[in-house]
């Protein structure tokens, strides 16, 4: 029990050190702003242990961090193997196949504005839709492997991307197509030059949006068939063989690659939408 | 007025009153597009169904002793459906739209099979999906409520609160990479052993779902009144408790609808998948499943369907609503 | 009788990523009650920073600046005056009457004081009848003078108006000139007026503070001989001419001096 | 007079396999007993071993490996009866592959169901020395084989696994015949296992009350399964009255109860040791990386006292 | 020598759902090579649509218009002008060089070419030097003759410009004003000025051109008497007071007829 009245000291603590940072001198460091949220994560994660200890919550209701590093330490192999069965061979290859048939069909969508009428709420409908549930479908159609799980990712990014890019190439002020019409630009000329570039704001939002799509999608998909490894796989068996410290060590193996997935397309984002006023410095 | 529009105008057709004229200015505008899509939708899909059905066509009239190309079994495995369907094009059309266990089944099957759920079956009785709808909406609508009221106490905090801002906003995303899948068997074990079952695990995972998008936009909501707005507010001597209710709330509506939309439809992907993995016995998740286990791909796409158009409601039903409260307010959307 | 508004050496310096950025460097001002003082100068020279400072709404980091004789804090605080921006801001979910009742709803007011004034605000700015409407269902010009009524609603001395028709073209500009100088005569407030416009300066102030930038100092105090009453042409005539000739050579000045 | 509660957590969904407990609950055998019995239904994610541990549950069914394997990880299940007194697991392929024996595996995909049935599976090809980490001359490819008999319809796998009462009929129905297909029965290949047994936790155990609860719970079971084994079709429709899925058919689940019955024949609920013995072994002939069931001979993992004393206040 | 621009009773009608909007109502007019045509009149009188009629934009409903004797639209095809709008609309994600050159690249000039043109253009609006800057790193006066260089780059005939001059202060748009009026002078296109500003109008045309709404037509055509020489000043002279004088009257009476 003082553990866990240790727990909420230790919260207390760790409040009070992040409300001096956050509103003291440095407010704006890099050094602080790196600071706050590692200490808060911290702080949630040494509850966690405390907690965990102090109740005696048993091992297969809820490893503590501590046992749960220790796995991930221990079986870094095999979760290494994990990650490129999920993540660079379903998720990512469904990712960039669905990403770019969205914004082909959206480039057709806009050339064409009855597509584009017809096309964009029905994406809108779809995009709203629970799609992981294709996945036993297309787990049948496409086998067992990565491919199915690739699908699945492609079906679920393509309709949020679709939606996306369409609004993105639409938003171009009237005055920025007058401008392209004054020169007699041809239509490629004004999508290169005018829309496209326009367009990657929301094309980026999209593709932010796609990250965590892509990442569940590969995983839910691999409950429904998969070959002996891969996150989803490894879950769900250890789930069965009650090696919760495994499951818990696949979540920070997935959070983890999502985020910095999710990272990798913000810091792209920021290089190529530089000039979009929510990225001027 | 001294414009009086010449009969040759637009939309002043003969025989037609100007509101049938706009009406079907608006058809062919609106309707008529979604219409043809939707159209060129179902004949792909209904062309579709050939070769994906091909293999079993083909198998049951090797059955019937109808002569197929190739004749054995152990040629044909391996074969693309596609090169079935060419083989055997009378065979592979066929037995295309009227299979039991279809690989794709026709949109009229599924059509069929929805209708039965639906308008066949009492509502009360086990088979209904109207009543397993039921069961997946109330743990929507249930996490619905719980994300939101998350989502917008996070967001206040975080408006209002700059350590809020910089320790939490991280960790929210970080918290959506997280496979939620992976936890809702846990989520529900471990609630299960304290004495929570039922609606409430699945309303949980919703509810994880779900608040996202709503702190993201109601941030963006709280923080939308410009400067000069916020310096009205100070000009009057308003406090913070003032400015929040009769600045920051209002002009927040416009994003916390278009969040909403969102994560309703977030919500209700929890609830299925929070029905799938844990063998909840109801539910469109569980049909889905039970689908899945006795190669009911009619029932599948019939709870799919069924998914979608409870979806489709739950959006257009907020689009209602937002549309008399903003319009109430005197925000055009 | 003591000027309601003094400023004393003024200095303000706001600290940028860029470096600091001198907006309002030594200003001297006193104002008296009742005047009507415009402030004139290229953008950027710090009209709209003094403002803000007599509206406490920016600390000056320099200097003294009593507004009613206390600091500008605590006559904001007190609700000593009012203020009207460049764009009339009105929120949009409310209707106009709405928007004059927001500041008597922060200010407690009864109920029935609350009616009676937004009525009474309404009539003064003739948009009677316009109660009910929502902002986007008015014109421009109808929405700034709905956002003066707003200002004026809770009737405090001071009035401080930023740019408040710059967003109007030149003849609605006209009228609420002409209709802002009758209610500055009815009501002798004071007036803290700024412009980019010469012809709108002139026309309507009793005094004319040119300003110059980088950093942001005033360059010249015109005192107006036009007399209170105002007709429209009043444009044409010769001592208006001469003054305005007077502000442009001044803003001239402090633009090469700059 | 207050009745005893007891919460009972299933393996898997609403179905015939389970039709004993049902059978008992609809026909007022538990209420007999004085017990108020709550089924749980479970479904692929859920480890009854993991409910169990959580306080979710009184009384499990699951496979002995699983139980082995959750007591060695520090959940100290104890078998309490086994109305099993054989399995129904097995391995089908299609002849038209061309595997015939288990010499023909190497190459081949095989299907496996994970989630505590993979210990078998493991065991077997040790037995045989085949690898199970790709297909080339030694090895077979694995395929997490959803609980579904897709994979062999569909031409992805040459054989998955299916259970006799279960995805056995279901491959059945789409239309293969029995003459098309080849069954390996992991008993009759020497690596049966015992299926759904019914486990406790050791320290429930202690209490006599608890005792006394579970062996009228086992009492009323067993006659539930007799009953079920007598009167088949009014049975299936006791289950499929329980299913709230809706999905089930009254036809396969005759079909179901049928083949189970076959499983629960001559069985009085007791466990038999010696088939105990062979589960064991067979899992400790196995041990490796993948397959980490148990590492060591289990102590005190089953118990005839409940069975004794329900056995003997039934007679 | 035949006019570069004639309208001869143009008409246009903009079909909304409200009904017809007649934005232009009979407008007839020529301009010779070589004018500074401005026109001016309140806000909704048909000024921008009359614009976007000569290039292109829009389509009569009524009338005949001709561009360098072909119609507007193989006018626009065959790039014979330079389009200014009202704010500078640059490409935020192109540096200023970027904008300059883009109708270039549109145009297919040779690297060669539009390097030097984007310099040689810079010049004329004296930008030089800020060729790599970004549009949001320059003022708005910048940016505005930035965007008149870009219009420029490709040396069209005819330059259309829509209130480029609109969002800026009084002092900044003098300088302006002065620097179009000496590039019209040095390279002799032919100008068509949007303006809301009467100082603005006489101080740059040859021609001015007053317009009053609903019908948007032409109310009044007035030819300058001033010389092509024009330093500030002469804001001040008599004959330029007199042509002030004589477009507000013409706009009052437009006003006033609707
Ligand atoms: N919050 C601020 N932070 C940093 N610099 C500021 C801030 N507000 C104003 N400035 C700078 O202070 C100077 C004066 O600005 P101010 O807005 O007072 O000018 P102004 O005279 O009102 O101009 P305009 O006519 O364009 O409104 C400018 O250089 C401006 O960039
Ligand atoms: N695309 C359009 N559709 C319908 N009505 C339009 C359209 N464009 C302009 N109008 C209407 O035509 C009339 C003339 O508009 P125009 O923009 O030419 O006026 P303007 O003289 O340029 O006004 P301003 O000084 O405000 O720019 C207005 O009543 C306007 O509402
Ligand atoms: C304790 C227990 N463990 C595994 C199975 C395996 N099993 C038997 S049937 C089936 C699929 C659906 O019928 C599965 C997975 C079980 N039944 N009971
Ligand atoms: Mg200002
Ligand atoms: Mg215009």
């Amino acid at each position: 029990m003082t553990l866990v009245i240790f727990a909420f000291v230790l919260w207390a603590a760790a409040w009070a050190l992040n409300a001096q940072l956050a509103n003291g001198p440095g407010r704006n460091g890099a050094v602080t702003r790196l600071a706050v949220p590692l200490i808060f994560g911290a702080t949630l994660l040494g509850m966690w242990e405390l907690i965990v200890r102090g109740l005696d919550v048993p091992m297969v209701i809820l490893p503590a961090p501590s046992v749960i590093a220790e796995t991930f330490v221990a079986r870094f192999g095999t979760l290494w193997e994990d990650f490129l069965q999920t993540f660079l061979k379903g998720a990512l290859s469904g990712y960039v196949i669905g990403c770019l048939a969205a914004v082909g069909v959206a480039i057709v969508a806009d050339r064409f504005a009855f597509l584009r009428r017809g096309l964009l709420p029905v994406g809108n409908f779809m995009a709203a839709l629970p799609i992981v549930g294709t996945a036993p479908i297309l787990v049948m159609w496409f086998g067992f492997d990565w491919e199915s799980k690739a699908a699945v990712v492609v079906v679920m990014v393509f309709f949020p991307m679709l939606v996306n890019t369409v609004a993105g190439l639409a938003d171009t002020g009237a005055m920025q197509r007058d401008l392209m019409r004054t020169y007699g630009a041809s239509y490629w000329q004004g999508l290169v030059k005018l829309r496209l570039p326009a367009a990657m704001p929301f094309i980026f939002n999209g593709l932010k949006i796609s990250t965590t799509l892509a990442l569940i999608g590969a995983i839910v998909a691999e409950f429904f068939g998969s070959p002996i490894r891969g996150v989803g796989f490894r879950i769900s068996t250890s789930v069965g063989q009650l090696a919760l410290d495994m499951v818990w060590a696949e979540i920070v193996v997935a959070a983890l690659a999502g985020t910095l997935f999710y990272g990798a397309i913000a810091a792209l984002e920021t290089r190529v939408t530089f000039w979009h006023p929510s990225h001027r410095s | 007025m001294t414009d009086t529009a010449p009969l040759a105008a637009q939309g002043a057709g003969i025989g037609r009153s100007g509101r049938v004229a706009l009406w079907a200015r608006g058809f062919s505008h609106a309707l008529l597009p979604v219409v043809t899509v939707v159209a060129a939708l179902l004949a792909i899909w209904y062309l579709a169904c050939i070769p994906m059905n091909a293999s079993n066509s083909v198998l049951q009239a090797a059955r019937a002793d109808v002569a197929v190309s190739p004749e054995s079994a152990s040629d044909r495995r391996g074969m693309s459906g596609l090169a079935l369907a060419v083989r055997n094009p009378g065979v592979a059309v066929a037995g295309a739209f009227d299979q039991d266990r279809a690989r794709l089944p026709a949109p009229h099957q599924v059509a069929a099979e929805l209708w039965a759920g639906t308008v066949g079956e009492p509502v009360t009785s086990n088979r209904s999906l109207i009543w397993h709808g039921w069961v997946t909406l109330s743990a929507t609508l249930l996490g619905f409520v719980f994300g939101t009221v998350l989502g917008i106490a996070l967001a206040v905090g975080i408006v209002h609160s700059r350590v809020m801002d910089m320790s939490v906003m991280p960790w929210a995303i970080v918290s959506q990479t997280v496979p939620i899948i992976a936890i809702a068997p846990m989520i529900i074990v471990v609630l299960y052993s304290v004495g929570i079952q039922g609606i409430v695990p699945k309303a949980i995972i919703s509810a994880y779902l779900s608040f996202f998008p709503v702190v993201v936009g109601m941030v963006k909501g709280l923080r939308s009144p410009n400067g000069m707005d916020l310096d009205l507010m100070a000009t009057y001597g308003a406090t913070k408790v003032q400015t929040f209710w009769k600045l920051r709330l209002p002009s927040s509506m416009p994003y916390l609808f278009a969040s909403l939309k969102i994560g309703i439809a977030a919500s209700l992907i929890g609830a299925i998948v929070g029905e799938l993995p844990t063998g909840a016995s109801a539910g469109l998740g569980a049909r889905l499943l039970a689908g899945s286990y006795y190669g009911q791909t009619e029932q599948i796409w019939a709870a799919l369907f069924a998914a979608a158009i409870l979806a489709a409601l739950c959006v257009g039903l907020l689009g209602v609503i937002e549309r008399a409260l903003l319009g109430r307010m005197g925000m055009k959307t | 009788m003591s000027p309601v508004i003094s400023a004393k050496s003024l200095d303000l310096t706001f600290q940028t990523n860029d470096g600091p950025v001198h907006a309002l460097k030594d200003v001297n001002l006193d104002v008296e009650k009742g005047e009507f003082v415009s402030f004139i100068g290229p953008s950027g020279c710090g009209k709209t920073t003094f403002l803000r400072c007599v509206a406490g709404l920016e600390t000056p980091t320099g200097g003294t600046l009593t507004v009613n004789g206390m600091t500008p804090d605590e006559a904001r605080r007190a609700r000593a005056y009012g203020y009207v921006f460049q764009a009339a801001g009105l929120y949009p979910w409310r209707t106009i009457g709405g928007n004059i009742r927001l500041p008597l709803e922060i200010m407690g007011y009864s109920e029935a004081e609350k009616r009676k004034r937004v009525t009474d605000t309404l009539a003064l700015v003739d948009l009677d009848g316009f109660e009910k409407k929502y902002p986007w269902q008015l014109s421009g010009g109808m929405q700034q003078r709905a956002s003066i009524a707003r200002a004026l609603s809770f009737d405090a001395e001071i009035l401080l108006m930023d740019e408040p028709f710059g967003a109007l073209d030149e003849i609605v500009r006209d009228r609420l000139n002409e209709e802002l100088l009758s209610l500055w005569a009815r009501t002798e407030k004071t007036m803290l007026f700024v412009t980019h416009s010469i012809p709108e300066a002139v026309y309507l102030s009793t005094k004319i503070v040119v300003m110059s930038p980088r950093p942001g100092r005033i360059s010249d105090v015109i005192d107006s001989p036009l007399p209170k009453e105002r007709p429209l042409d009043i444009r044409d005539s010769r001592e208006f001419i001469e003054i305005a000739h007077r502000v442009r050579d001044g803003l001239r000045a402090g633009m090469e001096a700059a | 007079q207050d009745m005893d509660a007891v919460t009972l957590q299933l393996k898997w969904v609403t179905q015939a396999q389970f039709a004993g407990y049902y059978v008992a609950e609809d026909q007022g055998f538990y209420e007999e007993e004085n017990l108020d019995v709550t089924i749980k239904a479970g479904g692929p994610d859920i480890a009854p071993e993991q409910v169990i541990a959580g306080g979710g549950a009184d009384v499990i069914v699951t496979w002995m490996a699983a139980a082995l394997a959750a007591r060695e990880r520090g959940v100290p299940l104890v078998n309490i009866a086994q109305p099993f007194s054989t399995g129904g697991l097995q391995l089908t392929c299609l002849k038209e592959t061309g595997v015939e024996s288990p010499e023909d595996f190497p190459g081949r995909t095989l299907g496996v169901w994970f989630f505590g049935n993979e210990y078998p599976f493991y065991a077997w090809m040790a037995q045989l020395g085949i690898d199970t980490d790709g297909a080339d001359e030694e090895g077979v490819t694995v395929l997490k084989q959803a609980f579904n008999v897709d994979p062999l319809l569909q031409g992805q796998a040459d054989c998955i696994s299916t259970m006799t009462y279960n995805e056995y009929g279901q491959i059945l129905d789409a239309g293969y015949t029995e003459e098309e297909l080849v069954n390996f029965n992991y008993l009759e290949e020497g690596v049966g296992m015992l299926e759904d047994g019914l486990y406790v936790m050791e320290e429930d155990l202690e209490d006599e009350a608890f005792q006394d609860k579970m062996a009228r719970f086992v009492r009323a079971s067993m006659k539930g399964w007799k009953w079920a084994e007598e009167n088949p079709e009014e049975a299936a429709q006791i289950v499929v009255d329980n299913d709230m899925t809706g999905a089930q058919t009254l036809e396969h689940q005759v079909y179901m109860m049928g083949e189970v019955a076959k499983l629960t024949e001559g069985s009085n609920g007791a466990l038999d040791p010696e088939a105990y013995q062979q589960t064991v072994d067979t899992l400790l002939s196995a041990v490796s990386e993948e397959n980490p069931a148990i590492t060591e001979e289990p102590e005190g993992a089953w118990t005839h006292d409940i069975t004794d004393e329900a056995l003997e206040g039934g007679s």
